[in-house]
């Protein structure tokens, strides 16, 4: 069976490299798509330091479970990778990837838009940035949510 | 007996990452309410209109039941990715 | 500058994890869209034994760079890879790989299927098939162009 | 004098990968009706509908005027990708 799914949550840093390796490797798919997210070094006007991910151990690997799910019942997919970073992270590092093969290149970049579109709006995850204020001292904030994001999403059910 | 979590922001705001519920039985907005009268100054964090919910983790709307057994959490909008 | 065109035509075989690393490394973008396709062992009701990509030297390359300068009118891009392997190819070797970075998922997203619909209906490679015949023998054939391709090409003009 | 260039099956179905026409000035599809005329056999190849066409390496349609110095190239539907 070509089907697999990998999901993982893990606080090591992502390699992504050994994913694609992993994904791509006697899937017998000639279309893989994939998306990288990594911690930017600017958001919201002010200049970020760092990042600390929190989650939810168990709906979290669930929610990419039931997201990896969904998109194979949309498109004809291969292999699908979703593996995401929790913990302290730097500028740079990657926070997410998520990989599917499928013998359709539209399937493909469809089914990656998707996961990532699902994930933004509902895996449990939430971000703590480090920044720096006014003075230049670094204080911690959460991360705001993003109108856009749900917007994203909703284009799924609209079609 | 109810298992409750919180997470990020409202874990901090909370000042608690889980509590339990003895001898509870009623929807997601009524367990709210409850914890609300125990802890009147949850309420501003808890009653927001962005707070989500999940039952025994699944996402759910608050008209959800709930009982003994059940794990519940609430939290901020996600932001991973 | 972190706005860099890579295109490249080479005979040898594609590496996708350099090719990620040099796009991503510094480029300080938060989103990463990466597409590669491979040779399947499938077409048009054949077993494909193996691929032979000719191509049209200068024009090829220049209709790679004025595909990623068009894609850099529409969305706002870091850094744009494009790197197509030419020459014989045996099944599961990578044929191209497109990457894009962007500060934004969508625009990512968008870019790098662009730049695929764009490449795959007007860059000049011309592919030809080792299948086997009914009698098992391998024979040669130029593959079809698929009218799909067109059909994905034109969205982009409708938009 | 005008370069001539054909790729893929059309290489192959012409025999040819390149050849020169002295003294040409016209649009493409008048280029392609000269050739046709001087090569009879090619005309079922060159003449067919999805036949694709570049001026000094840029897709064309064959109203384009071609003139001395200029290259031009004839080639099926790309299957690149």
């Amino acid at each position: 069976m070509k089907e697999v799914d990998r999901i993982e949550v893990c606080e090591t840093p992502l390699n992504v490299a050994a994913e694609y390796a992993a994904l791509q490797g006697n899937s017998g798919d000639g279309a893989c798509a994939l998306f990288v997210g990594s911690v930017r070094d600017f958001n919201a006007g002010r200049d970020v330091c760092g990042l600390n991910l929190e989650y939810y151990p168990g709906m979290t690997e669930k929610s990419l479970q039931g997201i990896a799910r969904d998109a194979r019942r949309r498109w004809p997919l291969g292999r699908v990778t979703i593996v995401h970073r929790v913990g302290p992270m730097q500028i740079n590092d990657e926070i997410v990837f998520v990989g599917v093969t499928s013998p359709h290149r539209q399937a493909a970049f469809a089914a990656c838009q998707y996961i990532m579109d699902r994930l933004k709006t509902e895996a449990p995850f939430w971000k703590r940035e480090a920044v720096a204020d006014q003075a230049g001292n670094a204080i911690e904030r959460w991360v705001e949510a993003r109108a856009s994001d749900v917007a994203e999403m909703e284009k799924w059910s609209a079609g | 007996m109810v298992k409750i979590l919180f997470f990020a922001r409202l874990r901090q705001q909370l000042g608690t990452g889980e509590i339990t519920l003895a001898d509870f039985s009623g929807s997601l907005a009524a367990l709210r309410e409850t914890l609300c009268e125990q802890h009147p100054e949850w309420a501003t964090h808890l009653q927001r209109d962005d707070v989500r919910a999940a039952l025994n983790q699944q996402l759910v709307d608050t008209s959800t039941a709930v009982g003994a057994g059940d794990e519940v959490a609430f939290f901020p909008p996600v932001t991973g990715g």
